[in-house]
């Protein structure tokens, strides 16, 4: 299909082969580190659940006790396997006993990697057949029920309390709501562990929790069946425990999941190193799963300016793309995110939206495209604040978004209250319905400024990768590339729970993940 | 979880929802006559703390270049309501659909049902009648013209009620279908009450089912104006039909 | 400029024509005609205002007596001049000398017609100053403090009392506002007399009459200075008393005014051959004032389905501007009607709008095109209803319209309330800046759904207009083609106030007016 | 009529305004946890009557699907305020542009100023302190570090209170600047008053001017917690340089 931005697809391709060697960088380096997280992520999987008396995760009680031991650079997968072999215990058992003190594993004797490996393996196939099981359910009940039509309407939940949550979410879906997203608390991001159990206390957000996963999941699978549509459940594979929640997803059959290691870097101050490392297993996961990954790039619009930095988002788009690929992620689960966050003031600011949401639309063709509402200049004024979100639902209908995460009239003022959501979701199913085809009706001028605009941003972008492939991209993220926003290497948050492998380290799943039929 | 997610909810203390049980949330706006700034929004918080909202917080205002400043407020409502022990008065029938309203004259009135209606006053719209009233209907719904046995009459608009009450008379209707959209400065209510008046004035206001209708009307305040019923949004031919054989009959008037 | 729809120009002048010949026809009629209110129009433009003991407007007192005199065919200005000849009194005095019952004019010894003719004049050419007079000193605000960018924000103020509704058009004003229409009061057009002084009492409206018009010009003279922005001023010359509510808006510096018998016959059920008979008149002195009328057209789309009958709209906005140019209206003060009322359930309704929006712009180039907002789909959600609105201004940006009749979210509630009107203000600044070029950017596909639209709506309006050439416009009235709704030519309200004219009627005004510089 | 048309408006007795002076028109919306129908708009009614309106109208009302209905609500709100009674507690002080702080630091403290900001808690919303403290400020307005003689030490986002003291201490800090953004269940209140009992306990809660910003932030609330100044929403680096530098001196802090 010809362009209607008319955009030159020779900088199109000079900006995903810089991003590919970015990325390509990175991975060099992620490959020779493991996480406190990562490893976490791998007792989870191999069915390592539950807390001790002081409501420490079992996963956590473990790798702590690998780490304190010195163990983490040959990876817990080694260590359990190790142990099942000692002990003749099965993980979940090991990890009860360690927890209550009965069983240092870093005590018992030891066998080869290759021992350990075999001996765990039968319990990795488990593992992954019951998420293959969760993808095959999801493919059946699209097939059966099916599905609500793109650009997909995407609302979010967060009232703290799972079962208001699921009051709410319930109420979404009868008004037309095709993904319902649980909002976290806004701290858990920052706590290396993940809370346990269904939970009714939080800020702004609910505990993201394996229990909470699963009534959600199952209140949606209800309300899917009976207005006969699936309801697609996300939620954030980010901040410290970015691969287990991505692991906790796959189990209770997630849809989508926020997962940007960039986000965490610049909007939660984690470290970049730890972060990265653990953006590449929750990939996998996610990959392997099927589950559509969200990145966070809209983000950068709202601390730079969204005319100023457009580019840095397309830029960003690329590189995360990249990391989809090295972790085998589908094209058509890559939910790259962008935004409609000019200043509603700009003479001329829809052209920009618009431009530029064909653009990524352009660029990125199969990809399901996460594009998101205003935020920075949405005001008190919930008047004015329902039409920029009209307006951002007409570019979407127009540009042919794939998921529209819905934009709240009451965006400045609090969590969105059941009314908010549903005026929201009328909002969007009156746009989308009564402006269907515009994309396909409507030509642009030639070098007006809607092409000017997306070729501008474009080149911009292609420059911008460039330059990260020069510097590389943990110096472009120290020098403040995106969203203005500067982190040291070495700083934020997280940065002793990252380690460097040795030489026997291993860890099953992302071989199988990788290579395991999708 | 069910259909309905009022398990928890006390009924006899209702309370709004914003998005938990009993937090009372509620969004007002209005405009105060108070020039812009600090003590107008204090002014818009206590007017909000009267109205029994806790923690009003003033989350817009705006100045309206005219010493006058528009609010946007939201506050927990601290008020309840028992909503077991409402009762709405309705319009007790069965509804019939067009056949069943034909075959309901065939068997219980065995004459044509005379029907007039018209827009009142000086109200010119006629939407809502027509609906009502002429064969094509509304909504896929026929209206009474339609109907086997029903002679229904529309006189359209700005009928004056002495006109309409003349025709009523004229034609020996056995109901009268008024219609009221302007409801500015209560207008609707003098039209309707003069109607009544005019009808008892001849001494036939027993002699006719009278009906109101209009997008502010409810059956409770027709009946309160001294309507048999009224009828607001949403309503259709048959609802109307179903109510006037039904009470023709009820009433001995066929 | 080539057209964006493909419109064949062939159809445009072939539908022109028909209307052409249609007016014309209907023109015949007309200049056999006189009426009442035609008649007290020349009474008010020479100078007779006031009221009688019982609050009844002199010039309906002086034109009754003639009327009862049997002296209607010949027309007030040969009775007043005649009165001035043999009485030596100016027009007030003879009125007042009538009213006070001392002076019947119609038992006076008569001249000629050319000698009560010549004896007015001075009289006539004195209104006529008078007019010129604002004329020019809107041409000097226009010029000095300059006016606001089209499409022009619309609102109206309707509280019933003058006093309020100046508080309301001076906040509108300073909110963003060019124009203000003050709402009549409900029954005012059914009343066939103009009612006289400041008023406080009006029901969805306030009462049209020259104190109100002179106060709420001085207001708005007042804030457009402020503003530093000239406030248009309208109102309604429709009703019973067409003719003589224009010339009070001459007389008073109106700058715009609803101006349709249409509209009367269809929506008032006033007497069709009356009505035609006084807009003609309305119609040259709105021409002489440098007035835009409005023709009512979106009214149709209230009583007959928007998608349906939209060719309705264009074959009657043909058949106005015929009638405009017959009474001498420039092109550039066609204020044609037509409406965005389309089901907003429908899908793909807003391309048909975007279609026939642009449709209007293009046959009618030059028109200050007045684009009414959604009416009849507008319910209690508020919140609905103001992205309804948000639609329709996309709409009016995009088609480059003139006037843009502000919707309000209130609008099936009541009319609007102070905060209602700002709100709407708001809408339609926000977008049509942040939208401004998107017309010129914008091209459509070729046989389209957008493109196929407009030609099927102009092509079925081409084919009215043919079969109202052949029936003639009474006989299309009677038949219901309009808005659904069908008169009797013989019915509605107001015939016994029309007669034929003799020989010797004159009507100094018209000659005059048609001929003077402009 | 002048630029106000307040004239004739009683200011003990402020009522909302529609469209005629006390007509005393509100807008509402609320959703209640009862099902959608005649019986629910009904508790939207008597809901609004216990509110002080009068003639409350349910003008719209929608089923959410889980027993639950929206409504929005037009009535007269007859309560009024005393519009003359009110006094809001300000920020006294002139505000001086940049170059008119540098030159009162110059003349009047004759050393640097030492300022710390932090946003608080887990609060990750930099853009407020950021625009007050930042080199490039915000809206055109320059922020703290590019104030000759201010040093200005923005701390970022996820600061705990303690580290924040720690800070404030080792730099010997004339005033700290605290951000609180996110405000659901109140977490402002209590990291706000956390960090004044902290400082407290430290012994040096006289030693600098404490001031707290935030979108929902007022003056009065900020005293009420225990701060200097509170700042709200469109405040800018002068507004708050002015007050502290002033603060400073008025204190004899300098
Ligand atoms: C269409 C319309 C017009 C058309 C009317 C054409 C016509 N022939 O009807 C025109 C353009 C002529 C018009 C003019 C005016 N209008 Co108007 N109009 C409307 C509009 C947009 C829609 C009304 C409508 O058709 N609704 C659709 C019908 C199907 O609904 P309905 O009437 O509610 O009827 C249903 C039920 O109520 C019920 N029903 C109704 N009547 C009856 C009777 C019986 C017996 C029964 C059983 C049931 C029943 O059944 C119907 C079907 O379910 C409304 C705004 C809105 N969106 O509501 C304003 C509105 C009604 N108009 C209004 C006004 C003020 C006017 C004017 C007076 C303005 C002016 N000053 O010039 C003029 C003059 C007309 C007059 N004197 O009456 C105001 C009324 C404000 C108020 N609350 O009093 C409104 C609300 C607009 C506004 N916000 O200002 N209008
Ligand atoms: C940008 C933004 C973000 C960015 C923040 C990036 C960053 N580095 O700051 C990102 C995307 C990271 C983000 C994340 C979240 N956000 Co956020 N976010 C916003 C948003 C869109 C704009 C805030 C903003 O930047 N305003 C512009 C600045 C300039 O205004 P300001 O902060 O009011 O500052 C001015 C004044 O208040 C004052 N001021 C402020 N601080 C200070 C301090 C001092 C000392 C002084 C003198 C003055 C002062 O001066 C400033 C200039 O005039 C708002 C919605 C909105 N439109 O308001 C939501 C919003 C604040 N976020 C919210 C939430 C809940 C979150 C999350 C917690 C969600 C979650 N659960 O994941 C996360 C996590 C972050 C966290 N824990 O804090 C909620 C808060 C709800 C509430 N009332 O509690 C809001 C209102 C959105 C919503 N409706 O849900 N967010
Ligand atoms: C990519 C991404 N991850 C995570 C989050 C959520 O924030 P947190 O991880 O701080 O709870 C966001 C917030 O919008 C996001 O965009
Ligand atoms: C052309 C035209 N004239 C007049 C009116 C006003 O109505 P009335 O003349 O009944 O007051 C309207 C109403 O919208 C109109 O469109």
């Amino acid at each position: 299909m010809k362009s209607k931005l008319n955009l030159d697809p020779k900088i199109i391709d000079s900006a995903r082969s810089s991003a590919a060697r970015i990325a390509q960088d990175m991975q060099k380096f992620i490959d020779r580190h493991t996480t406190v997280s990562t490893e976490r992520t791998v007792l989870r999987l191999l069915g390592i659940d539950g807390v001790d008396d002081f409501d420490f995760p079992l996963p956590n009680v473990v790798v702590d006790a690998i780490k304190d031991g010195g163990g983490l650079p040959r990876g817990a997968a080694y260590w359990i396997g190790n142990a099942m072999i000692q002990t003749g215990l099965s993980p979940q058992e090991i990890a009860e006993r360690v927890a209550a003190g009965e069983l240092d594993i870093m005590k018992l004797p030891t066998v080869s990697a290759k021992e350990a490996e075999e001996k765990i393996m039968p319990e990795v196939k488990k593992s992954l057949e019951l998420i293959k099981a969760q993808t095959e359910k999801r493919n059946n009940y699209l097939e059966t029920i099916g599905e609500g039509k793109q650009p997909y309407l995407y609302v979010i939940v967060a009232t703290g309390n799972v079962y208001e949550d699921i009051i709410q979410a319930q109420a979404a879906a009868r008004q037309g709501a095709d993904v319902i997203a649980v909002i976290r608390t806004t701290a858990q991001s920052l706590l290396d562990y993940v809370p346990y159990g269904a939970t009714t206390e939080g800020f702004g957000g609910t505990y993201a929790t394996q229990e909470n996963f699963r009534l959600m999941r199952r209140a949606l699978d209800e309300v899917g069946e009976e207005v006969g549509r699936y309801i697609r459940l996300c939620n954030y594979s980010s901040g410290m425990c970015m691969p287990e929640i991505a692991a906790m997803g796959a189990v209770e059959r997630l849809d989508m999941m926020l997962n940007d290691a960039l986000y965490g870097i610049l909007f939660r101050d984690i470290n970049m190193q730890r972060t990265l490392v653990d953006q590449y297993f929750s990939r996998v996961i996610i990959g392997y799963a099927d589950i559509i990954f969200n990145s966070g790039e809209d983000n950068y619009l709202t601390t730079a300016d969204a005319y100023e930095e457009a580019h840095t988002v397309v830029a960003s788009q690329f590189i995360n793309e990249q990391f989809a690929v090295l972790a085998n992620i589908k094209e058509e689960r890559m939910g790259l995110g962008h935004a409609f966050e000019m200043d509603p003031n700009l003479e001329n600011g829809f052209l920009y939206e618009l431009a530029q949401a064909i653009m990524a639309r352009e660029i990125f063709p199969k990809a399901p495209l996460k594009y998101m509402p205003p935020t920075k200049y949405m005001t008190g004024n919930i008047f004015k604040g329902h039409i920029q979100d009209a307006l951002f639902n007409v570019v979407s209908i127009w540009s042919e978004q794939s998921i529209q995460l819905l934009g709240m009239m009451t965006e400045a003022i609090h969590t969105p209250h059941m009314q908010d959501r549903i005026y929201a979701l009328e909002n969007a199913s009156y746009i989308f319905n009564n402006m269907r085809d515009l994309g396909e009706e409507v030509e642009f001028k030639k070098d007006g400024i809607i092409q000017k605009r997306a070729q501008t941003v474009l080149k911009d972008a292609e420059e911008l990768l460039k330059e990260i492939e020069k510097d590389g991209l943990f110096h472009t993220l120290e020098n403040g590339k995106f969203g203005g926003v500067k982190r040291p290497r070495d700083g934020g948050k997280g940065l002793e729970g990252v380690c460097v492998k040795d030489e026997q380290y291993f860890n099953p799943f992302i071989p199988l993940m990788l290579g395991g039929e999708k | 979880m069910g259909k309905t997610a009022t398990a928890k909810v006390d009924l006899t203390k209702v309370k709004p929802y914003g998005d938990t049980l009993n937090d009372g949330m509620v969004q007002l706006s209005f405009t105060l006559p108070v020039p812009y700034g600090d003590e107008a929004s204090e002014a818009a918080v206590i007017l909000a703390k009267k109205m029994g909202l806790d923690e009003p917080s003033v989350v817009y205002s705006k100045d309206l270049g005219i010493g006058y400043t528009n609010f946007i407020v939201y506050g927990k409502c601290q008020h309840t309501v028992d909503y077991t022990s409402i009762k709405v008065p309705k319009i007790e029938v069965d509804v019939m659909d067009r056949l069943e309203c034909e075959k309901f004259i065939e068997e219980n009135i065995k004459r044509d049902v005379v029907i007039v209606g018209a827009c009142t006053g000086t109200d010119a719209h006629t939407v809502g009648i027509d609906a009502i009233i002429n064969m094509k209907g509304f909504d896929g719904h026929f209206g009474l013209e339609r109907y086997k046995g029903i002679e229904a009459i529309n006189m359209g608009s700005q009928v004056s009620n002495e006109t309409l009450v003349a025709k009523a008379i004229e034609v020996n209707a056995d109901a009268i279908l008024v219609s009221q959209i302007v409801t500015q400065k209560d207008i609707h209510i003098k039209n309707l009450t003069e109607l009544v008046e005019l009808l008892e004035a001849e001494g036939i206001r027993d002699k006719v089912i009278l009906v109101c209708g209009g997008p502010r009307i409810s059956h409770e305040l027709a009946q309160e104006l001294g309507y048999d019923a009224g009828f607001g949004p949403r309503s259709y031919a048959e609802n109307v039909a179903s109510y006037v054989l039904t009470e023709l009959v009820k009433r001995k008037l066929v």
